[in-house]
């Protein structure tokens, strides 16, 4: 089964051959992903989020299932962006899919740091800014809370690197269009939203936390209404193009973040309990447009019908 | 060269129970050397059990339209197929297989405890169930080969160590199971293995004593360890988290080897999500680094775990 | 069946028989509930949401199931103070039961008119104030999301009133616990926590919105992980107490919230699903207390053991 | 004085699965002058079917250790005991009820579109289910005295009109019904009332014209109301909310009282969320204001509802 053009798009001047991404953290460095699908299929990768250096990551518990959902502290556990491009990409160029290495930092010299070193892997396509990180050096307050330290790591990393530059929103603030503003401002190629959520657990015998961490992140098809507004809201912001995350698990969800505004979609947690959730999303938006007599996937991105003007 | 093959499914895109998916096989590949699958199992039976103790049971048998092979040790990741909650699949130890003209039939034995296993204890014959399997490495019975092997098994834990059973068995390793439980019908299994090990071989421990000696199961393994000779057995534990600390902590005293299997909270079972981390031994600062319970394990050789303290 | 002393707890110096209240728009005026469950029986009940004037609502679809949760956006549709005082009042005095009429409106001076005209009304032990409401006057942000408005109308609504203040908070800000200290300094006698969520949902056959609204408010077992978070990071960071709300369904529900340091907890959208929730959890906590032989609920709150000082 | 009844359930707090609750009634009360239950009731039998347009079907008979009086229109709330999703009970007419010696059995029918009725496709004999009813107000008889009733039915809108149709019927009242569907095998319980009221009386139109006239069953509903002489007969409708309208307007013209009974989206069911927002008319300045369907309704007079342009 070939994919069709009708689901080739464009986002920040990466061509895809479909709007359907695996998500940071969801599949690994694409390699285990593809021992059970075949990535010759996928829109594209996003990896694990990677670092200057590896981490270590936190202690366990790191998963908690919630009810539609999961919290996970995983702590940004990585190779490092080093072994990524020596031991990782070789192997993931092979296939016929976009590469974008998701990349954090605790400061905004980390940020440019891992940079400079996937600068040197060939075959990647552009980068995903995980910015969902405390800023140490300001306080600890997170990079994406805040529109000012957004827009200054996305401006050195653009600064660092022609690639394209795709920086990723959190949920968990007040006024997420401002922030996507800021970042636009900054350079941005495009936005990719949301990341998780920061929820807890506690385990009610023992009365401690489930994650070691204590709080975590929280994804799932729980979080999917919130994550489709903050779509809807950025893409009334912006003109740069939006990848949408949050709960997506099947077709009707990457179509309702598409009409939302997303030019393109990631899946996440769904991978882990269906590991084929991306191809039948593939399936499933190439069979849609030609039920709908769609020429193109992009004729949806942001086609949501509203009776009144916003 | 890799082997890959998707079948077709029902296209999403349309409101309709997913229950009418046809199963089968969703995608096979091959995983290294071996053959993993995305499939939907058949349940042949689903037998609820509950034990003096009050804690409850479940065997769950499968049939599957698909032969692949399995080894001792390894795990599934099992759903009720179309269930949306909840969302994780649960890891299960492979109990049994047995090869069938057509497919494969496999068990598995499950503690009714969560959401999870209780959406499995619902299932009846006929329903479909989600399968992902096999996963994880296996028992290596390389160092058992003229030695004698323990099996050292904690409740459900039994379930991971039937096949190794079998397999010693038939490599002609003297082998002797030693399992504990809070009561005899906390045991899960044990007649089948003493069915293929000889009563003589199977020790049972209970902790109301309603079975074999009163207490851990460690105590009888400790006696056994001191009344023998030098050249120890290999040992094979699979139980909850104390007990696999007690066995490494005795093992360790009597310079046996020994093989562990673990648990941990799952969400993937296949090593993308990094969320079943285990504490390995290191040669860096710390001491130790992060490995992942469902690639790296879910077997590991015990002087190889960093334990906490 | 009589709820034994154990469950009894102090809120806003507010005496509650126990510390399982129903959450505002969830009860209707605490009649309706009546007709299912025995109000004599639960420790208080915050009413839909009273304006001043009466209040029409949004246009249907008001309601959507998510997964794990649903949107609501009702529009605050309620017959206003006057109405209740005179119609609902007198007929729910009879329970022995708390009653907290939740107050909203959409400036300063509405909020302080509702609760003026529910100052003459008889057996009302304190108020709920809902700032989740767009300012009108202050550019329609929500006072929710803005410390300074929402210290604003807590210390006016204060003003008007010598009854206990309780002021709910939303979980849509980047930082909820700066809100909550605003609204401690500002007079305020209790925090209850947290409203919905802000999320939408789009039917991908029609692409409308589903709700008349185009977003609604996110409730239920999804934002339970959400709502614990918010509770324990408050906690940490005000003195007055606090009623835990979001998802709570069951007494395992409960105990998390009270754990992360709630004194008391709100049961919403379990009692469409499962009209006898709050009495369940009522039950359940008792029988958690005596099994973990706790002489008080009390001993509970905020008793969350954790490895490390944050 | 209200009556109040709170049975024993199983207190929470334990990890065991809710389908161990006992089942029976969880509470009782007056409503008004009726009897509300809370109840779990046992499926004796879900049938389900597939008619040519490829809609899908199940009839639910249930049994309840209760007696209630239930009403023509009435409806009850509906999940499968101890499913976690979806969360919220759905909104199902009753559709035949009948008095046992130790409780009732009570029926519906549903078509099969989301996740609320998939989950009811799933039940099986023996299942648990949680019902909330008799819920909302009945049909007016009252005006159907001395005229004849005309009952106009869309698809799976029939099942609210059948206890209406016994009721007619034994109130000696000339009874028709109109009822309409995509195909012969969406007109559920069609053969039903043709026993009732003789085949002459039930009126089929069908979109493909297998069973019946060809098109919308508004059609032959007109085409009577233009035969007959002035003094017209009282109308009773359920159905798509289009058809409904239709009705209303078709009734207007020939100055025919109307009975409709509307859907919505409900998440409670007995006027607690203010979900089910219907536009009533009112003489305040806009011309409407919003009644609920489940309280104020299901069943409103046609010249009360205010239609949106
Ligand atoms: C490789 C592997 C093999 C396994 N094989 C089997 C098997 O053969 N049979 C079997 O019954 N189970 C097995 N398990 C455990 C199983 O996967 C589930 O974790 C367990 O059944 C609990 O799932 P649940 O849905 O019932 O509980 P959940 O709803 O997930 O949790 C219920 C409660 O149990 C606690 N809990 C969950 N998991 C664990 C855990 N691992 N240890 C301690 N507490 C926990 C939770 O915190 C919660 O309080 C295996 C796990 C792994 C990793
Ligand atoms: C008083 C009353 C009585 C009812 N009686 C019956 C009955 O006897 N038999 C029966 O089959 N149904 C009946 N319904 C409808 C029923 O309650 C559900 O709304 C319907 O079955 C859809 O539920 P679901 O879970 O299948 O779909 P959902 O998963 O809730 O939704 C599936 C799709 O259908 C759409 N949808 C949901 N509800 C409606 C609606 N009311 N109108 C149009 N689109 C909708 C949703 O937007 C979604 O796209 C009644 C409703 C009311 C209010
Ligand atoms: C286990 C796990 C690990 C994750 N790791 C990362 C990460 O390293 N970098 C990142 O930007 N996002 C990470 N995320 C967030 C996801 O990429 C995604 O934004 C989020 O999970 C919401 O999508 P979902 O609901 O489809 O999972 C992780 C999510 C999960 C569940
Ligand atoms: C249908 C509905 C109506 C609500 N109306 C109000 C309201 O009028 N005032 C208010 O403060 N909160 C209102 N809420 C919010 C709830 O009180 C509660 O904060 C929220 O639903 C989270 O709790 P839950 O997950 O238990 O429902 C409403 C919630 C729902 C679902
Ligand atoms: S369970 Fe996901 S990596 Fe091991
Ligand atoms: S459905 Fe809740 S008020 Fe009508």
């Amino acid at each position: 089964m070939t994919d069709g053009a009708v689901l080739h798009i464009e986002v920040a001047g990466i061509g895809f051959q479909n709007p359907v991404l695996t998500a940071s953290g969801t599949c690994g460095y694409g390699l285990d992903m593809a021992e059970l699908i075949d990535l010759n299929r996928l829109g594209g990768v996003c990896t694990k989020g990677l670092s200057a250096r590896p981490m270590r990551g936190n202690a366990p518990w790191r998963i908690v299932e919630t009810h539609g959902g999961m919290l996970n502290a995983i702590g940004l556990q990585n190779i490092g962006a080093r072994a990524f491009i020596e031991d990782k990409l070789p192997r993931l160029r092979r296939y016929n899919t976009r590469i974008i290495p998701n990349v954090f930092g605790y400061t905004v010299d980390e940020y440019i740091e891992a940079v400079r070193i996937l600068e040197d892997g060939d075959g990647i396509h552009g980068y995903e800014l995980n910015i969902s990180c405390p800023n140490v050096k300001a306080g600890g307050e997170s990079f994406a809370n805040d529109a000012h330290q957004a827009a200054e790591v996305t401006e050195a990393v653009k600064n660092a690197t022609r690639r394209p530059v795709m920086v990723k929103l959190s949920p968990n603030v007040t006024d997420i269009a401002a922030i996507a503003r800021a970042v636009e401002s900054a350079g941005a190629d495009a936005l990719s939203l949301v990341n998780t959520a920061v929820g807890m657990s506690i385990d009610v015998e023992t009365r401690r936390p489930r994650l070691a961490n204590i709080t975590g992140g929280l994804s799932g098809p729980a979080i999917k209404p919130i994550a489709v507004r903050c779509v809807f809201q950025v893409a009334r912001a912006v003109k740069i193009p939006l990848v949408g995350i949050g709960g997506i698990a099947t077709t009707e969800d990457a179509l309702e973040f598409i009409i939302a505004g997303a030019s393109a979609v990631q899946v996440g947690t769904a991978s882990f309990y269906d590991p084929q959730a991306a191809m039948k999303i593939v399936d499933g938006l190439e069979a849609y447009c030609l039920r709908k007599g769609l020429d193109s996937i992009r004729d949806l991105v942001g086609a949501v019908r509203l009776d009144q003007d916003l | 060269m890799r082997r890959f093959n998707f079948r077709a499914y029902r296209v999403p895109g349309t409101n309709f129970p997913a229950a009418e998916l046809d199963y089968g096989l969703l995608a096979d590949r091959l995983r290294g050397d071996r053959l993993l699958i995305d499939a939907i199992a058949i349940v042949e039976r689903n037998q609820l059990n509950q034990s003096a103790s009050g804690r409850r049971y479940g065997e769950l048998r499968l049939k599957m339209t698909n032969r692949v092979e399995v080894r001792p040790g390894q795990f599934a990741m099992l759903k009720p197929h179309a269930d949306f909650e909840p969302l994780l699949r649960r890891a299960m130890a492979y109990y049994r297989c047995e090869d069938l003209a057509d497919g494969l039939r496999v068990e598995f034995i499950y503690q009714i405890l969560g959401r999870g296993t209780q959406s499995l204890s619902r299932l009846r014959p006929g329903d479909m169930v989600d399968l992902l399997g096999p996963l994880g490495n296996t028992y290596d019975t390389q160092p058992a080969r003229g030695r004698r092997a323990l099996l050292v098994a904690g409740g459900v834990g039994s379930a991971a160590l039937y096949m190794l059973a079998e397999n010693l068995r038939s490599e002609g390793v003297e082998t002797r199971l030693f399992i504990g439980g809070a009561s005899a019908g906390d045991l899960p299994g044990v007649d089948r293995f003493e069915e293929l090990l000889g009563a003589e071989n199977v020790i049972c421990a209970t902790i109301d004593g309603t079975r074999g000696t009163e207490g851990f199961v460690t105590e009888p393994l400790q006696d056994h360890l001191r009344s023998i000779e030098a050249r120890g057995p290999i040992i094979y534990a699979c139980g909850p988290d104390p007990m696999l600390h007690r066995v490494a902590q005795i093992a360790e005293k009597s310079e046996t080897t020994t093989q562990l299997s673990l648990e941990s909270p799952m969400a993937c079972g296949f090593g993308i999500c990094v969320g079943c981390a285990v504490a390995i031994k290191s040669d860096c600062p710390e001491g130790f680094v992060y490995g992942k319970v469902c690639t790296d394990g879910p077997v590991f050789r015990s002087e190889d775990l960093y334990w906490a303290e």
